[in-house]
């Protein structure tokens, strides 16, 4: 959206909860407590969404914080202030959140759902157990009376909390890691994105929130029971609310919360019994017809006219709405495979690099002072793959401030080293040494923060996220970390430089092959690297635009920045490579300069497969 | 025998091939050249049925259009390919693996005397029968994978950068059981990096840029074609 | 700070609101009289609540219309009633949620008690709240030995757990004095409020009685197994065994023993125990001797045309639960036609008072309790009897021992 | 204690019953059907029904319920699951339509049979005279359907080892594209495994409601007690299943035992939770 329409979004909000908040004041009583669980299921879907939404995890455990918050009150109200007690409930749920998160959010897809389904169970069964073996009383009392009124206002204020907290964390670092884990985890941990940790801390908020949310609905009630905190019934409404109204958007699950009580309170007066029919309609209906929810269509909709409106004035693409992820163009499950097939239409997209190139970007804080020594050395690397043995006993220096070429034919277990280097696979033996320090068991975020950036042989950008935040991320989570105002304004620096500014505001599912590389050249270099990892990224430029290519590689490493590059493009590694390490069946075949190993028997034999070939 | 007309394929806005013709004559050996990216898998993953191409595009075997036809219909026919990266049913023995191979209704009458024309194309296979897939070498799972297809008695046999990660003398190795089908009579179409073992291997090579046929001959006009010289043999 | 003040403001505007409303509620003549409840009408208990609860509230609202209606003599004329169902589902958040509605936007003239315990203390405080006067038929729970004063607008009319149990417990003393039985006694309850506040109070009783509590374990309400718990049972060779069930499990347990062969001398479970279709499972044989919670005085004032009744529309016999349902439906219209009119203050004085001439007998209530429920009945020659309290009217001597199950 | 691992291990069995079919659901053809459960309790209501409407033996109902799980299974994967498959841009997100269309399944099966059979739980009795052994007795239909298990889970183990179409299944769930490759249907094999699966669950459902009383609500109970087994025992993997079954049967009865019979679920997600830390791809999954 464009600034204006924001603030006056902003404004519209704080002005309809001033009303909402005001209301009780001629609202029925059935009002009041028909709004108590209106924002309740808002404040919960939202918070659902805030972790569910970006990484995909379809969590089943909301009834299980919520429970959790309602023990909390149940159990604390007795001895401790009202106000302390949910703290307390929101704490507990955060810490509870916290083991759960640490233990499971490694576990992916049907694995997740399935435990979290089953968390609210077993609390159900362990809730039920204390009571009836240890207090010996099923159901636990709530003894203090709180006027609906005053439930309402609090839980006004939550919804309200949660929704615009949701909206907030979208904009700070938190939320940027948190989108590009959900679009490609890979890509973010070599951002420089530490993933466990995020995904565990946002868990933890959205749980704290759902236990606090359970702690004031308790107060509804003069006693609840096992049946009442971790009632399923609590994970599943939850869930079908954030995907209706569309878990992509901070006030999606609002509206899907808000039509889905509305559907439902119709359906008990209209015809009770078949209640849980409809909600399994329900579900199948969002899943087939309105998979991205509805929040984004209404944004579409507000999209289409707006540009109808702005058209005159607004610059090209400036506030146009993004599709979903989900509404990308599908394609078949072997894409990512493809992508190396891929191959861009004819028309020099690198050539606006060439003006730029004269002009110079943001210094890059390479390899500081002169190059001496190996930026990095590698020594008697070991990996295999079950009986395959990608790489054996391979070791190698990279020269500070060069840029090393290694070569080899396909499958000879070059991306597998770039993959070691980076701490994506863990070698069996060897070690890895950057400056001196051993980097082996490192995690890849760590790498990434230890200055070593790469780009992927099978392009990576992220498909839902606009050009600029791609290579935001590298600027925001790479080794000198900012916020996100900084980081835009380099990352437009960088687009520049690599000549995507008009590009900055598509997504990465609607950029052609080249620029996607660029993006990712752009996002890699964001991150200050003082060693550049390049995987093929040569690969499939026509003849000027591979001149280009060379030519920035060139600039960056004339920067400061040791750059090592796995390329078939021999053209390349003559211009750019002072040293070339020759691989084959993962062993090392030759070393040295371009023109020794090109001219090396074994090479032209591995790669022309003919022992005559020299001739 | 099979043709492919005007094929086109794009994966979501990229564009992979771009209005490709090609003919592969019987028990001829069809080598297609380029370089990663150049849209040579994609080509035969189209006549494997595992991409669609655009609209226009044809892929007739024996003069019947199968563009349109599921994987498994297109084994039937005869076309069997080797995909990039093997893809073995690693939790299986090599003998389920070969079994496999045989599957199509077509293949099924004759599999115990393929099997054995099998084992004595790839000796070391017959040694190692009972052994799972993935704990194999990768010549070894090469091999495999080779000897799979050619279970289902194909017509046509599709290979996928065969040589990928072999050493040199596997390499060599490999290329000499591909000779002694093509003598057999098998008609291979070869996707390959390694320039000059396709260019002995090959009856007819097509040379792929960027999804579109850069230039086409026999191996004799492309040993002179300086481009191929320079781009793909490396020198 | 400001809040505060703020909501205490809003507080007293709605008191404000809501008070003339209600008076001009009772100022004019109803066309017919709505009597709301959010009883459980799917779900694992529904068994139970269609044959003591619903089944009931139809009949009588049939009934009581068929004779036109509730005299109200204030307008004096007779008016219809209505009962208004809303699903509660078994769950308590349905349950509040759906009371609230009936009382609130539908604002029904009177309300009717869920069923189950879990329910009717979870509706209580509510209806209490808007001053609806409710009596609870079918709750069992401690805490209204303390709690039920301060809901002046519920009423209780089941035997509570101690007075549940406890006449059975004197019995076993005194056979045990007798020499009759060695006085082991074994217990089994379900996970849900009364089963724990049965067993609860059975621990507590029993051993403090001189009984020797051999075990004492409870499950879950969805089991769907107890031969591995009976097989524990039957391990402590109990000669009295307490199944503090559900309608579901109630008739797992019986079948289960039955299968097992485990038959001691006493053998009792608790709700649906009195269900005539739990005799037709087994057999009046098979049930013959079995102790149940509740009881009936089929000599009471107006049983014989209810039972006609219950056979004419249900085609069954009258289940003792339900007959104690309907008992209080009685009192309530009692209090109704008294007060002539619907003034919900004055009804709730008028039910207080107590009412005569029901199906339970006269009917006197103690801090809000029914004084003299019944606590246990027994299966006699395929018929469920009243054993205990003793001192009730028409209470029979209890069968011992239950005759053994051929396994 | 002999007596309560024997009825453990009865009940293990009884739980690799269960499983089987799932394993053919997601351990072969990928999918996590959520309503895989109520087909187990339409078995149940099957046979519930040959005997007390008509008196028939109650396995009689599987004449019924086993043709029709089947029918209905197939439809599911054809006509919902596929469009999904082919939408899907990638195995995540596949996994996640799927599981939330059969959730909804799951609630629109559940609600008509609430509708239809009530919320009441229903039971019968067959075969339950108790059968001695070593001093131990175990009802005769719990027996069956061990039996049953041990026998459906040998057979399903032999067919997918040893036959044409077996290893054509093995291959789908190891690597679809190169079965495809290799001349196997993927579509209709992957459709037949699960639709199978419905009709083994249809199976056990009616074998063990000869002893377990079942409500319209309890399918969701075996549905997840059929994936706990099958993420215990490798998804797949047959043999696995059912060992897997056995493990939690025991765990669950010894733990009621010893500590409280409230805690059977508790106990089998211990294990699961275990497992999951320890070994994601399962017990009994090879390598």
């Amino acid at each position: 959206m464009a600034d204006g329409s924001k603030w006056l979004a902003f404004l519209a909000a704080i002005i309809g909860a001033g009303v909402l908040a005001a209301l009780p004041l001629d609202l029925s009583a059935y009002g009041v407590s028909t709004g108590i669980v209106y924002f309740a299921n808002i404040a919960l879907a939202t918070a659902w969404a805030l972790f569910s939404g970006p990484t995909r995890y379809i969590s089943l455990a909301t009834a299980a914080f919520v429970g959790v918050g309602m023990y909390t009150v149940a159990f604390a109200h007795v001895s401790l202030d009202l106000a302390v007690c949910l703290m307390l409930a929101a704490i507990v749920g955060f810490l509870f959140a916290l083991v759960v998160g640490l233990s499971t959010l490694r576990l992916r897809g049907v694995y997740f759902v399935i435990f979290t389904f089953g968390l609210t169970e077993l609390m159900r069964q362990l809730s039920s157990w204390y009571e009836i073996n240890i207090t010996h009383k099923l159901n636990r009392f709530i003894t203090i009376s709180i006027d609906s009124i005053v439930i309402y206002e609090m839980l006004l204020v939550l919804a309200v909390a949660a929704v615009f907290g949701s909206w907030y964390v979208s904009t700070t670092r938190l939320g940027h890691a948190l989108r590009a884990i959900g679009e490609d985890e890979t890509v973010a941990r070599h951002t420089g994105i530490n993933a466990t940790w995020v995904k565990v801390l946002v868990f933890a908020i959205a749980a704290s929130m759902m236990s606090l949310v359970g702690g004031v609905y308790a107060l509804r009630y003069p006693s609840i029971d096992p049946t009442v905190g971790f009632g399923n019934a609590w994970s599943f409404q939850v869930l079908i609310a954030a995907l209706l109204g569309g878990p992509g958007r901070p006030w999606g699950p609002a509206i899907g919360a808000v039509l889905l009580v509305l559907l439902s309170d119709f359906l008990v007066g209209a015809f009770s019994r078949y209640f849980t029919i409809a909600l399994g309609v329900c579900f199948v209906v969002i899943v087939y017809f309105i998979p991205g929810g509805i929040a984004p269509r209404i944004e579409h909709l507000y999209g289409v006219l707006a540009r109808a409106r702005h058209a005159a004035r607004s610059a090209p693409g400036a506030s146009a709405p993004h599709e979903p992820p989900t509404d990308a163009a599908a394609v078949d499950n072997e894409t990512e495979a493809e992508m190396r097939e891929v191959v861009p239409r004819r028309r020099s997209a690198l050539r606006p690099l060439m003006r730029r190139l004269t002009r110079s970007g943001p210094m890059l804080r390479g390899g500081t002072g002169p190059p001496q020594g190996a930026m990095l050395s590698v020594d008697g690397l070991r990996k295999a793959f079950g009986g395959l043995i990608a790489v054996r006993d391979l070791s190698f220096d990279i020269p500070t401030g060069g840029v090393t070429g290694l070569i080899g034919p396909n499958g000879s277990g070059k991306t597998t080293v770039l993959n070691l280097i980076t701490g994506e696979l863990p070698p069996e033996a060897g070690s890895i040494i950057l400056q001196g320090d051993e980097i082996i068991g490192a995690r890849s975020f760590e790498i990434c923060r230890a200055r070593i950036a790469r780009t992927f042989q099978l392009v990576r950008v992220l498909p839902g996220m606009t050009t600029r935040e791609n290579v935001m991320l590298g600027r925001m989570f790479g080794s000198d970390p900012t916020g996100p105002a900084a980081a835009l304004s380099e990352a437009d620096i960088l687009l520049d430089r690599v000549g995507l500014a008009d590009r900055a505001q598509l997504i990465g599912s609607q950029l052609t092959y080249i620029d996607q590389k660029r993006v990712e050249l752009a996002r890699a270099l964001a991150t200050r690297p003082q060693l550049l990892l390049l995987d093929e990224w040569l690969a499939g430029l026509n003849p000027t635009e591979l001149k280009i290519g060379i030519d920035l590689i060139r600039r960056i490493q004339r920067e400061g920045v040791t750059v090592l590059m796995v390329e078939h493009v021999m053209e390349a590694i003559r211009a750019l490579c002072g040293h070339v390490i020759v691989m084959n069946a993962g062993m090392k075949i030759a070393e040295g300069t371009a023109a020794e190993v090109l001219s090396d028997p074994k090479v032209t034999q591995v790669y022309l497969g003919d022992d005559n070939a020299a001739a | 025998m099979l043709r492919l007309e005007h094929i086109s394929v794009a994966y979501g806005k990229h564009e992979a091939l771009h209005d490709v013709t090609v003919d592969v004559a019987p028990s001829r050996t069809t080598a297609i050249l380029g370089a990663n990216g150049a849209g040579k898998s994609t080509l035969l993953k189209t006549v494997a049925g595992l991409v669609r191409p655009q609209p226009g595009g044809k892929v007739l075997f024996h003069d019947r259009p199968i563009e349109q036809e599921a994987p498994h219909r297109i084994v039937a026919a005869g076309i069997a390919l080797v995909p990039e990266g093997r893809r073995l049913f690693g939790e299986m023995s090599v003998i389920d693996n070969l079994r496999i191979g045989a599957y199509p209704e077509r293949a099924r009458a004759g599999e115990s005397e393929r099997l054995k024309r099998q084992f004595t194309l790839f000796p070391r296979l017959a040694e190692r029968r009972q052994q799972l897939a993935k704990t194999m070498s990768g010549g070894e799972q090469q091999m495999l994978a080779i000897a799979r297809a050619l279970m289902s008695e194909p017509k046509i046999l599709l290979l996928d950068e065969p040589s990928l990660g072999l050493s040199p003398r596997l390499v060599s190795d490999l290329f000499s059981v591909l000779r002694r089908l093509t003598e057999g009579g098998q008609s291979i179409v070869l996707v390959e990096q390694n320039a000059y073992q396709s260019l002995k291997l090959a009856d007819y090579i097509y040379v792929l840029e960027n999804g579109r046929i850069a230039s086409a001959g026999t191996p004799a006009e492309m040993r002179q074609d300086k481009m191929i010289q320079k781009a793909y043999l490396g020198l | 700070m400001e809040r505060r003040t703020f909501i205490k403001g809003s507080a007293a505007a709605i008191g404000a609101v809501s008070l003339p409303r209600k008076l001009y509620a009772a100022a004019e003549a109803p066309t017919k009289i709505r009597f709301g409840t959010a009883v459980g009408m799917s779900g694992l208990f529904v068994d139970g609540s269609k044959s003591t609860t619903i089944s009931q509230y139809d009949l009588w609202a049939k009934r009581t219309n068929d004779a036109g209606g509730l005299m109200l003599s204030k307008y004096n004329k007779k008016v219809p009633v209505e009962i208004v169902y809303y699903d509660g589902r078994f769950d308590i958040n349905e349950t509040t949620k759906l009371t609230e509605k009936l009382i609130l936007d539908d604002k029904v003239e009177m309300m009717l008690a869920p069923w189950g315990t879990a329910w009717n203390i979870a509706s209580a405080p509510i209806t209490n709240k808007y001053e609806y006067p409710v009596i609870y038929t079918t709750a069992g729970d401690s805490i209204l030995y303390t709690k039920a004063n301060d809901w002046p607008y519920a009423f209780w009319s089941l035997a509570q757990p101690n007075e549940a149990v406890q006449p059975l417990i004197d019995w076993l003393v005194q056979m045990k004095k007798d020499g009759k039985i060695k006085g082991r006694v074994a217990a089994i309850n379900i996970g849900i409020e009364l089963g724990v506040e049965m067993a609860n109070a059975f621990a507590k009783l029993a051993p403090k009685a001189g009984l020797d509590l051999v075990f004492n374990k409870s499950y879950p309400p969805d089991v769907t197994d107890l031969q591995p718990l009976l097989r524990e049972v039957m391990a402590t060779k109990p000669d009295a065994f307490f199944s503090f069930s559900y309608p579901p499990d109630t008739f797992m347990v019986t079948g289960q023993a039955q299968q097992l062969g485990f038959s001691p001398e006493v053998f009792y479970v608790c709700i649906g125990g009195v269900f005539p279709g739990y005799r037709d499972q087994f057999g009046a044989d098979k049930v013959e001797g079995i102790f149940a919670y509740g009881g009936q005085d089929p000599s009471a004032p107006g049983y014989a045309d209810y039972a006609k009744a219950m056979k004419a529309v249900y085609n069954q016999e009258p289940e003792a639960g339900a007959v104690q349902v309907y008992a209080f439906l009685q009192v309530v219209q009692q209090a109704i036609e008294k007060v002539g009119e619907i003034d919900r203050k004055k009804i709730r004085d008028e039910i207080a008072k107590g009412a005569k001439d029901t199906l339970w007998g006269d009917v006197t209530w103690k801090n809000q309790l029914n004084a003299d429920p019944w606590a246990v009945g027994q299966w006699q020659g395929g018929k469920m009897v009243g054993v205990f309290p003793s001192n009730k009217h028409d209470a029979k001597p209890p069968v011992f021992p239950k005759p053994k199950w051929a396994s | 204690m002999f007596e309560v691992v024997l009825n453990g291990l009865v009940l293990g069995g009884i739980y690799g019953l269960i499983a089987l079919g799932l394993n053919l659901q997601y351990g072969i053809a990928r999918m996590l059907n959520l309503s895989y459960g109520e087909f187990f309790t339409a078995g149940a209501f099957a046979s519930y029904f040959a005997i007390t409407l008509y008196h028939y033996n109650p396995l009689l109902g599987l004449s019924v319920s086993v043709p029709v799980a089947f029918a209905v299974n197939w439809v599911i994967y054809r006509f919902l699951l596929l469009p999904l498959i082919r939408r899907a841009p990638n195995r995540d997100a596949l996994d996640g339509d799927v599981v939330l269309c059969t959730f909804g399944l799951l609630f629109v099966f559940q609600g008509f049979e609430q509708v239809y059979w009530g919320g009441n739980v229903r039971g019968y009795y067959f075969l339950s005279f108790p059968v001695y052994f070593f001093g131990a007795s175990l009802p005769a239909n719990r027996l069956l359907a061990f039996a049953a298990a041990m026998a459906l889970g040998g057979v399903l183990i032999l067919v997918l080892r040893k036959t044409r179409f077996g290893t054509a299944l093995r291959a789908i769930a190891i690597d679809p594209i190169a079965a495809g490759l290799s001349g196997i249907n993927v579509l209709d094999l992957s459709a037949s495994a699960f639709a199978l699966g419905g009709a083994m669950v249809a199976i056990s459902g009616s074998l063990v409601s000869t002893f377990i009383a079942s409500s319209a609500s309890a399918g969701i109970v075996y549905t997840l007690k059929a994936l706990i087994v099958i993420i215990v025992g490798g998804p797949g993997r047959m043999a696995g299943a059912i060992a897997a079954g056995l493990l939690l049967g025991v765990a669950e009865q010894v733990g009621g035992y010893l500590i409280d019979p409230g805690l059977t679920l508790a106990i089998n997600y211990a294990i699961l939770i275990l497992v999951l830390l320890i070994r994601p791809t399962g017990l009994f999954a090879r390598g």
